[in-house]
């Protein structure tokens, strides 16, 4: 693999740029057997890849996608990476993944653009302000920066915020993860796509998957695709939106439900917005990219969808919420928008586990958070795959906990009531 | 609380209902049935039907809810007679919504900001009622003439419903 | 430039009606009518932009809604300045103030042109592989300096003061597009008597004929066809036509979206106007007649000013008067462009060639314009134009057999015209999920199958022909009229058309050139600056799908969304990769068409009409007493009274020692009601709740607790029984619709056997709840004789009666500790019988509270607020309320996963109470225990604390938590660990006050 | 914004409903008597299928009844609503077809 540098780039300049190599290679036809199949190559199917290859030493290994690489949520979020979550469970494993997104381009050689311009989640109630409170304190605890802004420092840590008391829900204050930040989603795919191509991992694009094969002992041997059988020790599903259809194959019934989410963009401008604010209450989130667009996730429709669209009354509501606190935004377009299918589970926590059918490993339900996640799925998928049993941080997020009641709730832990 | 809350803009009218009851009536369709014969009526009205009987005024807003509007009286005996037989449950909601008359030229307009509802002539025709959605608050709409509608909303809902009234009234004229 | 390239006696400008507007600080005049391109065009500027990346002087290439060149600041001040918008669709006015963007420090001299020089350094993709090391320099100094340079135009920094408006709205029929073919489809389906929508995002219909001087119809001029027609329409009351309104989203079930603009081309709008108004509508049937878009040609500096689409000269001069250069070249692919040639000769414009890249084109227009003298040169090739702020000469060469291109010949030229064929318009039907089918006839995407009541008609499913375009258009009209049901017989016109056969040919890709052209910028998406050589970067790198190479090239991503550039970068690719387009396909298209503004999808709904503001009753009568209010779901409560000089710690002591001392009054109406009758009422409040019911006694009162169904705490209550079917339910505030909704959920969808109905009432009662010691002392003067002394209506009881002659419903329930009651009469009389209770209070020291005096009267006595000490993980038994759950009931909701052995885990958080060891010491709620406070981080923690107030009865400070284990752990010491400090705390009982509930028995 | 057929109003705009996840899912006549395992399938395992789907939805903002639903996820098109204690419908494979268009 060539590594890419300023003076890669200058001496290739001097060549009109003919020099380049395939970032990846392109294998149209998969080999007769691999060791590990991973079935979706977004950035969790490939980081789970190049870790197996990297960290495990599994070099046998192919990526199959449906359509093209990363096109699926890796391509339709918002690129929002923070790791304040509440519970130890969840904000171990967002934490674990955060550590790897600082030093995810040096490690892969491509810069992925993480941008650490911090996150504040802004309170509008006094409930608001207690389990925003209870989040700061829980990080604290846990090593996880994240602190307490009032209402004007808020404002002056983004001046475009609107804290006027006069406004149908006031911003009473928030708490900013500074650590917190965004990145260049195509990249994280395509950069553990070059790694893991260049360790022997076999990427096959354009080739689904259409049935599981199994042994009589019930352990799994392989994957069906349109591209012709494949023999698989072990297959490895991570196939966000579509999780329950492809497990669906292999008879597994999963506790998942696919809805849309939408999301959209305004014509680029000058930096205007220096981080990510998220308000839960009147559900708007917002950042700017590096290109100058406003990056706005709208809410998800509530039924189960695969068409990658929903109702614009979702992002009409949103774009309502983003004018109350950002008023001089009002004048600003949507140029683009677009959904995603995000898959989710009851307690909107992930399942990264071990299956009940032997050499069969999911990692799902990621539902609207899956991006943060990315290297740190990867990573402990890898781990599961690999040793066929979960590391301690990945450990709770199985199948099970809805049959034990270990449920790993963070929206419930913010409910609101009165 | 609504007596203030009046909308008087050029093409749109929103005047306070005043005096009445209101009764929500729900149980199966025979009881439904019976009621409405204890009124004279041959059967109860089709779902977002209405019916008038007597000073009653009966809207089939659920297959087993009947709102029913009364003077200030209150229900004849002769339905709560009726009532006394047979499983059903009246709850008083005289309280719980305030109404207004909508009238005016830009009607539909002001209406269609607020509401998804088709409400043209031939999809919502004079005796239609129906419970949808204003903006963000839950009311009930119903055509009392070719011209004329009544909306209810409940009661802390309607300075929001008046305000959104009052500016679409005024874009409908643009 | 001084002098004007205005043509007398052309376009549908008003050249009496002058209209001064600024560019960049300089006062220029245009005509009523004019864009702010073609007034600008019209004054010779072509310079009007900056482009993305490299910042390369731009003029228009278009005079549509596909410019990605001319995007300007429109508007003055922080407030008003509109970033991005497209000269070629801003109407000019008197007064309009517009701005060049992304240059510095000016338009003609922009020092971001240095990217220019680095462009070899800085091809697709670049910021891939570098800015890596150090590792922190990406935050603190790449990102900053790549941020600075991207963006085009500077967002406002005030807010917007101008409204917008929404509206719903339904038809038969929605034409999109209102060219020849969406005119027509208007005018069949308005005459089979559909209710037809027409709309154009332009200021008038007609589409391509308000810029065709030749064609007629029905022997007249194809612009007084289309008046005829629009007044046709206008007269026929089933039609309503809009303009300047753009038709940008296709939704699920024929919801489509309309922006209409209502006052940006107006100098001084009506005030109250708002500026764009919003339509949501559900159209039976869909005629798409969005028309084509002219191509561009791939070569070296075509993106030099003064290089523009044929099409879009021939615009400016038919519609607009405007001759965009003194001396014309022109390259095409197409027919077309020979009568553009033709009309811009006959304006008086020199044509000093027409280089067509076709082998051996033929048609009427080619003898035609040979015959008018001017140069034709087949097989030709544009090898490069020259110039810097505007084109001012161009290489056209042959291409010679094999390929390969020869020398050329360099034509002087002011103007440079390309027409590269049309590409349908294909984003309302791709928008609609029609999947897009490849022509190879006329080497575009086509509309395919229809895949919702929709059908498209004229150029954008590749017809160019106008009597064909026409007769499409009626068929489409015709036909969506029919499906939605309207089937009689109708007399269609027959129109007679004479017009030039146009839009043959065309081509995709990079035009053949002479040499590697390594250095050469030859650009596809001109805003983005994507370039002919980095599409091949991108597949030499390995990105093989469409959809690779948009994103690595960012081609078709600017404010155009590729519209001008899709085909182009398809072909480079197609070649590139040697694999054929169809077998590559279209990225997709996303809406919107042409961006809309944020404010026209929120409407209304800023400020206080951004949700319902909910208020009680007593709210007036709160707010004359200076009561600090808080959201609480939709609902605005007062939170404390303050006198003045008092903070809120001040007032809710004071409150709070009203209550304990004598009485306080406390406006409960929030609270979610539900009347629940029927024969078999309390059979289903037994399934429904985890208590029972059966043997609660008519007049008396319960606490209900509900779980769901997963065992977990979702809400809570003081139910009343009315009647033996009659039960009285109370929710908490967020949880009123909630809780009715699950109630029907089961009702509906599991016992429909039930003889039970459920009535939402919390709006029918307003809720007085009076508590203290004085409280029976107060009200028992008011009830009109109803006995309410503790031996008839003791704690948890309900009685019917009146008060001062209104019908009443009265609890004696607590949520405070201390005798009380809760007064529940019809809202209308809800202020008036507080005034009453108030003015009878008053000998009594009665004071008004607040919800922060409420939490902290129940915190004293270890009463819940689900919410707040539960949170959607907690069972009963967690929040301290085991006692409530019927041990022997059956089944209710929640029963079963209550039964999990993890629900019975001892080391589950439970509710306890905590005392700081120093008593003023408040903690903070949300602050999180441990048991070992020499621990480091990370610490394991073992709960957290819920609630936590200064308690002015007991002179200190109290707060509940869950911890783990918690009700093992009496008498333990715990730390709360703050960033500065650790805070020692015991663990005690919840229940603080009157432990024995002595003061609730009197 | 679909527009959705409610079985006792007629067709009405999305935002009038409320989804309420899949349909014919029965709660056990006696819970208690469940393993944990049923009752986890019971509770949270969902068919969530590509393609045609049977689901609940509620009139929440019009007559508040809950009723069923066929619909495709793929085109997001309805082939039937129908009451709340009928049999799923069966599909004609010509009904099949119209959806997934």
């Amino acid at each position: 693999m060539e590594r890419f540098s300023a003076l890669s780039l200058a001496r290739k300049a001097i060549g009109g740029h003919l020099g380049w190599k395939p970032q990846w290679r392109s294998v149209e036809q998969p080999k007769k057997a691999y060791d590990i199949v991973i079935v979706g190559g977004g950035g969790h199917g490939l980081g789970a890849a190049y870790y197996l290859a990297k960290q495990h030493g599994l070099r046998n290994i192919a990526v199959v996608e449906r359509g093209w690489l990363a096109g699926g949520n890796t391509a339709r979020n918002t690129t929002i990476i923070r790791s304040n979550y509440l519970f130890d469970e969840s904000s171990n494993y967002y934490e674990h993944s955060l550590k790897l997104w600082e030093n995810l381009s040096q490690e892969l050689n491509y810069n992925v653009m993480f941008s650490q311009r911090g996150c504040l989640m802004v309170a509008h109630t006094v409930h608001d302000v207690q389990v925003f409170k209870r989040h700061v304190h829980a990080n604290r605890l846990n090593g996880i920066d994240n602190e307490w802004l009032t209402a004007e420092e808020a404002k002056e840590f983004c001046p475009p915020l609107n804290i006027s008391p006069n406004i149908r829900y006031p911003v009473l204050g928030g708490a900013l993860q500074r650590r917190a930040g965004t990145a260049r989603h195509d990249a994280v795919a395509w950069g553990f796509a070059r790694a893991a191509s260049d360790m022997g991992v076999d990427i096959i694009e354009n080739c689904e998957v259409t049935g599981i094969t199994r042994a009589a002992d019930g352990r799994v041997t392989g994957v069906e695709t349109t591209k012709g059988p494949i023999l698989a020790g072990k297959v490895a599903v991570s196939a966000a939106g579509h999780s329950s259809v492809v497990m669906e194959m292999a008879g597994i019934r999963l506790p998942l439900q696919s809805n849309p989410l939408q999301a959209l963009v305004s014509e680029p401008v000058k930096p205007a917005f220096p981080t990510i604010v998220m308000s839960n209450t009147i559900h708007a989130y917002i950042s700017q990219s590096d290109k100058g667009e406003m990056v706005i996730g709208a809410g998800t429709d509530s039924y189960v969808s695969y068409t990658q669209r929903g109702g614009l009354h979702i992002p009409a509501e949103t774009l309502a919420a983003i004018c109350e606190l950002f008023p001089m935004f009002r004048r600003l377009r949507m140029m683009r928008s677009w959904g995603g299918i995000t898959d989710n589970t009851p307690d909107r926590s992930p399942i990264t586990a071990k299956t009940s059918v032997p050499g069969l490993y999911v990692n799902c339900g990621w539902g609207t958070g899956g991006f943060k996640a990315t290297p740190g799925a990867a990573n402990l998928f890898a781990w599961t795959i690999a040793k066929d049993e979960p590391h301690p941080i990945n450990a709770p997020f199985t199948i099970e906990r809805f049959r034990d009641g270990v449920m790993i709730d963070e929206a419930a832990a913010a409910a609101v009531a009165h | 609380m609504s007596d203030a809350l009046t909308v008087s803009r050029p093409g749109f009218t929103a005047t306070p209902v005043r005096g009445g009851r209101r009764f929500s009536l729900q149980g199966r369709a025979t009881t439904l049935n019976g009621t409405a014969k204890a009124l004279g009526l041959a059967e109860v009205p089709a779902m977002l039907g209405t019916a008038q009987a007597g000073k009653c005024t009966l809207l089939r807003l659920a297959p087993q809810e009947l709102l029913i509007l009364t003077d200030d009286a209150g229900l004849p005996g002769k339905v709560t007679d009726y009532l006394a037989t047979v499983p059903h449950s009246l709850v008083e909601v005289s309280d719980r919504q305030v109404g207004w008359t909508l009238v005016g030229e830009r009607l539909h307009d002001t209406l269609a900001a607020l509401s998804p509802l088709d409400m043209r002539a031939r999809s919502f025709p004079v005796g239609c009622a129906t419970r949808t959605l204003f903006g963000k608050a839950d009311g009930m709409v119903w055509r009392t003439s070719e011209d004329t509608f009544h909306l209810e909303v409940w009661r802390s809902f309607a300075p929001y419903i008046v305000a959104m009234l009052d500016a679409a009234a005024l874009d409908a004229a643009w | 430039m001084s002098r004007s390239f205005r043509v007398p006696g052309r376009g549908r400008v008003n050249t009496r009606r002058p209209v001064q507007f600024s560019f960049d600080g300089r006062t220029y005049q245009g005509c009523e009518g004019d864009t702010l391109a073609s007034a600008l065009l019209a004054s010779g500027k072509h310079l009007m932009g900056r482009s993305f990346k490299y910042h390369r002087p731009r003029g228009p290439i278009s005079a549509g809604s596909d410019e990605p060149n001319a995007v300007v600041a429109v508007g003055a001040g922080p407030a008003l300045q509109t970033p991005n918008l497209v000269a070629t669709q801003v109407e000019i006015h008197d007064g309009l103030v517009a701005q060049s963007q992304n240059r510095f420090p000016c338009l003609e001299f922009d020092m971001g042109a240095m990217n220019n020089l680095a462009s070899p350094l800085i091809p697709s993709g670049f910021y891939y592989k570098t800015f890596m090391w150090p590792r922190n320099f990406w935050t603190k100094v790449y990102e900053p300096i790549i941020r600075r340079s991207a963006g085009l135009g500077v967002a406002p920094t005030a807010p917007d003061p101008d409204s917008y408006a929404f509206q719903y709205t339904f038809c038969d029929v929605l034409v999109a597009g209102g060219g020849p073919a969406g005119l027509a489809a208007a005018l069949a389906a308005a005459k089979a008597g559909a209710e037809v929508i027409l709309a154009d995002e332009t200021n008038e219909f007609g589409g391509s004929l308000l810029s065709d001087q030749t064609s007629r119809i029905d022997g007249m001029a194809v612009s007084a066809w289309v008046e005829r027609t629009v007044a046709e329409l206008a007269k026929l009351p089933n039609v309503r036509t809009f303009t300047r309104t753009t038709v940008f989203n296709y939704g699920p079930h024929n919801m489509v979206a309309l922006n209409e603009r209502l006052t940006d081309h107006l100098a001084a709008p009506n005030p109250g106007t708002p500026r764009e108004r919003l339509w949501q509508v559900r159209a039976k049937e869909v005629v798409i007649a969005s028309g084509a878009i002219e191509r561009p040609l791939v070569f070296e500096g075509n993106d030099r000013p003064g290089v523009m689409l044929a099409s879009a000269a021939q615009t400016y001069l038919n519609r607009y008067g405007v001759a965009c250069g003194r001396r014309v070249v022109i390259a095409t692919a197409d027919d077309s462009a020979y009568r553009v040639a033709l009309d811009l000769l006959d304006a008086g414009v020199q044509v000093a060639a027409i280089a067509d890249i076709r082998v051996a084109p033929d048609s009427e227009l080619l003898r035609k314009a040979h015959a008018a003298g001017i140069p034709v040169l087949t097989n030709t090739t544009v090898q490069r134009a020259h110039g810097s702020q505007r084109v001012h000469s161009v290489e056209l060469a042959p291409v010679l057999p094999g390929g390969d291109v020869g020398e050329g010949k360099h034509y002087r030229c002011d103007l440079l015209l390309m027409a590269g064929g049309w590409t349908p318009s294909l984003h309302l039907f791709s928008q609609s999920k029609g999947k897009v089918v490849y022509n190879a006839e006329l080497d575009t995407y086509l509309p395919g199958e229809s895949a919702q009541a929709e059908r498209s008609a004229g150029s954008c499913r590749g017809l160019y022909d106008l009597g064909e375009v026409l007769a499409d258009g009626l068929k489409a009209g015709a036909e969506a009229a029919r499906k939605a049901g309207f089937d009689g017989a109708v007399d269609l016109p027959l129109w007679e058309v004479r017009a030039d056969v146009v839009g043959r040919g065309g081509f995709t890709g990079a035009l053949p050139r002479r040499g590697k052209g390594l250095t050469a910028m030859a650009f596809v998406d001109y805003q983005n600056d994507v370039t002919a050589k980095d599409v091949k970067l991108a597949v030499r790198e390995g990105f093989r799908s469409i959809e690779h190479i948009k994103r690595y090239t960012t081609t078709g991503m600017a404010t155009d969304q590729g519209k001008t550039s899709n085909l182009n970068a398809l072909g480079i690719a197609s070649s590139a990769l040697g694999r054929p387009k169809q077998k590559i396909g279209l990225t997709t298209f996303r809406a919107p068409y042409t961006p809309v503004t944020f404010g026209a999808f929120s409407g209304h709904e800023r400020g206080n009409l951004f949700d319902p503001d909910r208020r009680t009753p007593i709210d007036s009568w709160a707010r004359t007493k200076g009561a600090v209010f808080e959201d609480v779901s939709l609902w605005r409560r007062a939170r404390y009274f303050p006198h003045p000089g008092e903070d809120m710690d001040a007032a809710v002591a004071r409150e709070c020692l009203a209550v304990r001392r004598s009485v306080g009054i406390f406006d409960a109406t929030t609270l979610g009601k539900i009347e629940v009758v029927g024969p078999d009422a309390a059979e289903f409040m037994n399934r429904m709740y985890v208590n029972g019911w059966t043997k609660l006694g008519v007049g008396k009162c319960r606490y209900g607790l509900m779980c769901r169904e997963n065992g977990f705490v979702y809400d809570d209550g003081v139910v009343g029984r009315i009647a033996k079917d009659r039960f009285h339910v109370t929710t908490t505030t967020g949880g009123a619709a909630g809780v009715l909704t699950m109630m029907e959920d089961y009702l509906q969808t599991e016992w429909q056997d039930l003889d039970v109905w459920l009535t939402s009432t919390s709006e029918e009662w307003a809720v007085i709840a009076v508590q203290g010691p004085k409280a029976r002392e107060v009200l028992a003067p008011l009830v009109d004789g109803l006995d309410i002394s503790h031996e008839t209506m003791p704690h948890m009881s309900v009685k019917e009666g009146t008060i001062g002659g209104i019908p009443m419903r009265l609890f004696r329930v607590s949520f405070s500790g201390e005798l009380g009651f809760e007064v529940n009469v019809p809202s209308r009389h809800g202020l008036e019988v507080w005034e009453r209770i108030w003015e009878a209070g008053r000998p009594f020291g009665m004071t008004p509270y607040g919800t922060e005096t409420m939490h902290v009267l129940r915190a004293e006595k270890g009463y819940i607020i689900v919410g707040q000490e539960t949170d959607g993980t907690a069972t009963p038994d967690d929040a301290g309320c085991g006692w409530a759950v019927s041990k022997i009931k059956k089944d209710f909701v929640g029963k079963r996963s209550l039964a999990l052995s993890a629900m019975q885990d001892p080391d589950r958080y439970q509710l306890v109470g905590l005392l700081t060891q120093a008593p003023q010491e408040v903690l903070e709620e949300g602050a999180q225990l441990v048991a070992d406070r020499n621990e480091t981080i990370p610490m394991h923690k073992i709960g957290h604390v819920t609630s936590s107030y200064h308690s002015a009865t007991l002179g200190r400070s109290i707060a509940l938590a869950m911890v783990s284990g918690g009700r093992a752990r009496m008498g333990e010491t715990l730390f709360v660990p703050m960033e500065d400090r650790m805070i020692p705390v015991t663990v005690t009982s919840p229940v603080f006050y009157d432990a024995e509930g002595a003061r609730l028995n009197v | 914004m679909l527009l959705i057929r409610c079985p006792y109003c007629g067709d009405r705009a999305e935002v009038e409903f409320a989804n309420a996840g899949e349909a014919h899912i029965d709660r056990p006549a006696d819970p208690m008597s469940l393993s944990d395992e049923e009752w986890a399938q019971y509770l949270y395992m969902r068919d969530n299928p590509k393609g045609l789907i049977a689901e609940r939805w509620r009139h929440a903002h019009g007559c508040n009844r809950f009723f069923n639903a066929i619909r495709d996820t793929r085109t997001d098109r309805f082939v039937t609503t129908y009451e709340i204690g009928q049999p799923r419908p069966e599909v004609t494979p010509e009904q099949a077809e119209e959806a997934a268009r």
